[in-house]
């Protein structure tokens, strides 16, 4: 696949991955990842002090699709949604057929009576599938720029 | 529910019967936070200020606080751990700017006044004036001029520190049972972070502190592991609380071995639409040979140590402002971890935390509850659960590690 | 202007000459605030709940605030509404956390407390502890542990709520003259909601009731009627106060032939620079038959019904502090509309709201003058415009209706 | 006119019609519409619920120019800007010479006095004619993520 | 340091031993910040308002504050200029909504109002009402509703304003000789504003306008110049102190012959690390003719003018809140400025400003200060270097002026 | 080099540099410029009034590593980054090998004890030298929306 097609197809995928979760459609994040993936969440300061416990840790699908069944059946919160506004995605690498990018982005929070917050700012660390369609995660790792969360976290960034 | 008789200006008089009826405007007057700041947080009580590992070598310090106020630990050559107010002897300015550091002094940015790891004042700029010309007056000391020092004391590797002489020392403030609890988890063994945030909680200190004590409400707001059936088992353990009530202790067991069991069963019925699909964030192993699955210990004001399962963490509680607070995750792992335990802990993870599957509401409802006595804080809440007293029990329908809470709060606040 | 004698810990004395003068101090002082809460939004008045339409079935519920208190309304199984707290009786948790639900009870979800559906406390998780252990103490009673309710009257499909006994009955309350203007917008029709909207203000809650008693700014703030030369025909209209003052409506009458008259030789002055492209945003008809093209009527502390041609909506004022406001929109229409109606009604929807081409300036002008305050409250603002009196009267050029609201405010605060 | 022109036509669309707000080029804004056009605001909530009555509601070109008339000539308020900070426009279709697209954006207000704040999130939702250069808007639907609206909103978004 | 006897409802007491130690919580007590709006900038003293310059044309006003008040600066017809409250004097709105305008009266939005440019009500709208209906009450009399004007005096192109009739006329509140420092840079001169910007201070205003006058953190905290070795020369200077204390200049002298000199060997130690690759903002020549290369003055309670080198500047200091203050930038050129010194001004612009290689720190320091107090304010500061009086010095190792600002500070809050 | 190529040469130049900064790569950032460059940091008041000073202004390369000297050397402040968020660049002209284009973008603060906050909005106006690799800054200019600096500004925009 040439660069271009690498270039636009993970930027349809970083947007469409955001999109995916400010519509509430979380029953679909997951598909987002390849079977055997990672997703992390953590803060700028862990990950530069080498330190791998973060706030989310997931290191299988089936892990994501756990994370939405919890939200949907077993956790309590307000309502609340997010709104994702990312930069263009940067491809470093691609190799074997796994393009390595990072995005920068924020997400806003907007609780169910309107109440909006600036709730996170990091970037996207990203290993991705792109030797076939869709596209895939093979890892997102999900560094915030704070080590403070307002709250709680359970709708994923 | 019988009315408080508040008076605004001058905090908020005590419940009408002990320690099983709160006023809500507890949570709500900024006089009584003011008074916290004095008669809890700088009075006769021991707060976390680190662990003895972050300061491996002389010279090293962190910066935290002790209620509102910004606080230095520091261990001094001679080893030992010193703690003083985190203000310049000049003008006030904050000393330590970042969360830790090392040196041999610690100099003031402003006018640079430095300081030995014990707070001790050994230096101001221009003393003497510069070319005869100017300086401090002939009657200034710097030893009049030391930055305040808090009392320290050490415990399984936890650092504690206190503002106020009459406080007992850190193991009679503890108590027996709590101090034992403490040493079970942390004795002797080497605690290294493998993790740090911070949760900012919409409510007042008060509401999280009473949430860690409260057995009453695990099953109820926490749906998590009823949801997927896990540990449905009896669950024998209880709650134990130290003399002074403020300190104390829940635990639970849990048979591994039959958890494992059931776990073989689960995967049978696959037509059970509320499985998890990856259980890996249950695999535990029972690390204190025990067989306690759950531990959670309290000291007062603000601390949290908490075992779950393999789950290890110190949480720090910090109060800002009447109505916000920040709680600190510190996970821990040990020396001796080997590559399956560092995954099981990380694992587990996903149990606790901002994020954590059966913690998390405890970030919300707090907010929840000071949100509905906005301009509606003239009455009180009720904590009668398993009666008025605030004793040990070996049940955990009951809200007497609660009571304790109030009965060392009023203890120090004089109502 | 008279400097007032002001008492910033006990609230603002009133103004020296009755009803007149407002000293600024009101608008800006938090004490004066927090006794509006007590006296005039939990005191002897009716505050708007929801639209009865909004509980359409039993087990109906809608979330919302009468002042600062959070309180619900909810239709019991007899289909009667009720309204009370939203706070848990156990702890103070807030109880519903949406807008809107249904269900046959409402359970909290801290520890599990459910009350039905008129408040009245119904379980108590554990109450009787587990296997016998722990639990609430005998002399525990649920009877005594309802949530506090409000008093609910309807008129015209509006819901209102009241926490004082002493408030007499709603149509009482609102005068004759006020409850037939409310009746000739509402009674008999099936209205709908068709938009909600929230605007935010920047200034205490009593600076926009003010203004939407103000006819005196009308055609001054808001120029775009005049600058677009609509209805420049001479409009009969008036103003009609509520005995107790606090309570009125203005209107205003239309030929509406005249003005399509009117519109048709607008064609021909394409020259005109100050022109509409599109008029369709004031086709209206003449919905009630009576001319009337604009009421705006107030009840007292905060609510607005409002018929602009055929922009049907009611705004609901929410204090949130001293210096801000919150304005929600309920933008309606009636069952029996027909496309034709939906569209006129979607498209004077531009005249108002937020972003309303004759209403977006009272979403700033409050904020101005709170500015104008802010440490510069010592004097007094002056309403004499009409005389000093708050009676109705014929003409506009008056603040009679504003002076009404402080006859009425006055008589609550007790100053 | 292929895939790749449709998707930098719509990007560059979206990036003007940002910059021509946030310029204060007012007037040209309703160029960017078509003349048989419409243009709404609404919240998530409303449009989620089906309510149709937003906060700006237009029809036609000509309100468009209205609206901008009115905020030059009758309208009183305090100066401001936005900014409008905008993720990768997503092209969910092209059919007949019209696309489909979506957008996340924020906007932040930044009043005279340099008062900066969070003003809104949301998306768009664009229905755009690219048959033809230049690219033009048949429908714009601005959905904010919520109902709350500071103050008050009389620059368009 | 003596702890302070302090009452939070009444602001706090004066320190134990003079103008040498400096109780904490005057930087944090709400009530001690409303008492300094009343008897410091509304008391007598004087407020830079805007330049003349800025007023060029009949009808030109400048909307400023003085203090947290809103007020308008406005040349009126005669030429002369006045100031006022920006306060309409009908409901209380905000007159003018921008930083500056012009025009021939100034016009409430909100009604309509207009009062010419001294202030003085000259219009109210339907004063008579319409077709003989409504309107004012016969006793109302205009007259009786001017703004609240504000005295003006004028030097060197700087206008100020003072609420206060007691204050002394401006030069004699400057004095001599800090009246000779503003001469020096201004009079005879045609300033020209060539950049403006705002730095929000997380501070009380206090901690900023001391460290104006603090020359003792100088060379501490600025390091700048010490790391690239910029006039490491001898700097003859000195310190001169208004009669009232607060008013003040700090200066010195600079060899720029010496100093370029010194550049050329500069070049030739190519291996020293810490030089500048471009030293083209120290570019300076001596405007003045008199070697002084930098003259901090200042004058109470919220003025500083700048020269360094040729970086000319008016710094504003406005007080928002106890914790937070605002800081205006107003960067000033000559109309004689040739294009090399316009150059020669926007590079040394670098050195000051929010982003100013030695000015960045003092936007931050006072946030530190401010952080350090937070709950912890119950002591004091001490500003003993170089004694214990307000006298102009020769030397700079001394807080003499600071000292200076408390003696007028303390005269006028009566404390 | 050909249109789109400029493109998405520009779009990457922009998307790094911002990278460069978050990453605390300071070091690196004036190699963003060519040698005889211009940097300016200024207000949209002050720039629309002509009022040509800002609050940093570099006429060379050399001032820009003199700012990050100072900024490692000599300054002394709170710890903190930065996370710019950028809209898609917009090339205005491309003419003898420079490219002019403007891109909107906001910087949120993140201070070391993670407290977060909008701390600048506005956009970049830049000319770009693209006639070779890498692409370079002739000129950028960061026009702020808001005369408001919260504290200091150390870390370039
Ligand atoms: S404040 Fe620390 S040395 Fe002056
Ligand atoms: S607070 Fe509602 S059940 Fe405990
Ligand atoms: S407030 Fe100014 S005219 Fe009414
Ligand atoms: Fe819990
Ligand atoms: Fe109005
Ligand atoms: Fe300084």
């Amino acid at each position: 696949m040439d660069d271009q097609a690498v270039r636009l197809g993970v930027a349809d995928l970083v947007a469409a991955y955001g999109d995916c979760i400010d519509d509430d459609r979380l029953e679909e994040w997951p598909d987002f990842f390849v079977e055997d993936c990672r997703y992390l969440v953590t803060s700028r300061e862990s990950h530069e002090a080498g330190l791998r416990h973060g706030v989310i840790y997931a290191a299988s699908r089936g892990m994501l699709v756990d994370r939405i069944t919890s939200l949907r059946r077993a956790n309590i919160f307000e309502k609340h949604r997010y709104r994702h506004v990312a930069g263009a995605p940067r491809i470093l690498s691609v190799e074997d057929g796994v393009a390595a990018a990072r995005t920068s982005f924020l997400a806003a929070r907007i609780m169910h009576d309107g109440e909006t917050s600036l709730f996170a700012t990091g970037r996207y660390l990203d290993r991705i599938a792109v030797s076939a369609r869709p596209f895939r995660f093979i890892e997102r790792l999900v560094v915030l720029d704070s080590q403070k969360i307002d709250t709680l976290l359970v709708i994923p960034l | 529910m019988s009315v408080q008789d508040i008076d605004v200006d001058c905090g908020v008089s005590g419940p009408s019967n002990g320690i099983s009826e709160v006023p809500f405007r507890l949570y709500t007057d900024p006089e009584q936070y003011r008074r916290e700041q004095e008669r809890i947080f700088k009075g006769p009580t021991w707060s976390y200020l680190c662990l003895a590992a972050e300061l491996p070598h002389p010279g090293d310090w962190v910066a935290t606080t002790v209620g509102e106020v910004a606080v230095v630990a520091a261990r001094a050559p001679d080893g030992a751990i010193n703690a003083f107010v985190n203000r310049c002897a000049h003008r006030g300015n904050l000393l330590c700017l970042e969360r830790k550091g090392s040196g041999r002094e610690i100099t003031c940015i402003y006018h640079g006044w430095s300081y030995d790891l014990s707070g001790r004042l050994t230096g101001v700029a221009f003393e003497k004036g510069v070319k005869r010309a100017g300086g401090m007056p002939p009657e200034f000391r710097k030893d009049e001029h030391h930055l305040q020092q808090l009392r320290v004391a050490e415990l399984s590797g936890l650092v504690f520190g206190s503002f106020d002489p009459r406080a007992p020392d850190l193991e009679t403030y503890l108590g027996p049972v709590v101090a034992g609890g403490v040493k079970r988890v942390l004795e002797g063994r080497s605690p290294r972070v493998i993790g740090r945030s911070v949760q900012v909680l919409p409510n007042n200190w008060k509401l999280y502190f009473e949430n860690v004590k409260d057995t009453y409400h695990a099953s109820i707001l926490h749906t998590f592991l009823n949801i997927f059936r896990i540990n449905r088992m009896s669950q024998p353990g209880g709650i134990n609380i130290a003399e002074n009530g403020g300190n104390h202790f829940s635990f639970a067991k849990l048979d591994y071995a039959a958890e494992d069991e059931d776990y073989k069963h689960e995967q049978l019925r696959a037509s059970n639409e509320h499985h998890l699909e990856d259980r890996s964030i249950l695999d535990s192993v029972d690390e204190y040979g025990d067989r306690i699955s759950v531990q959670i210990l309290t000291i007062f004001p603000g601390m949290v140590l908490q075992q779950i399962r393999n789950a290890i963490a110190v949480r720090v509680l910090r109060p800002r402002g009447v109505g916000k607070s920040e709680l600190e995750w510190i996970h821990l792992g040990f020396a001796d971890d080997d590559p399956a335990m560092e995954e099981r802990r990380l694992r587990q993870g996903n149990l606790i935390g901002a994020a954590g599957y059966i913690s998390m509401e405890d970030g919300c409802v707090g907010g929840f509850v000071q949100r509905a006595l906005q301009y509606n804080d003239d009455e009180a809440g009720i904590v009668m659960m398993g009666g008025h007293e605030a004793e040990s029990q070996t049940f955990r329908a009951t809200e007497s590690a609660i009571r304790g809470f109030w009965k060392q709060y009023r203890a120090l606040m004089g109502t």
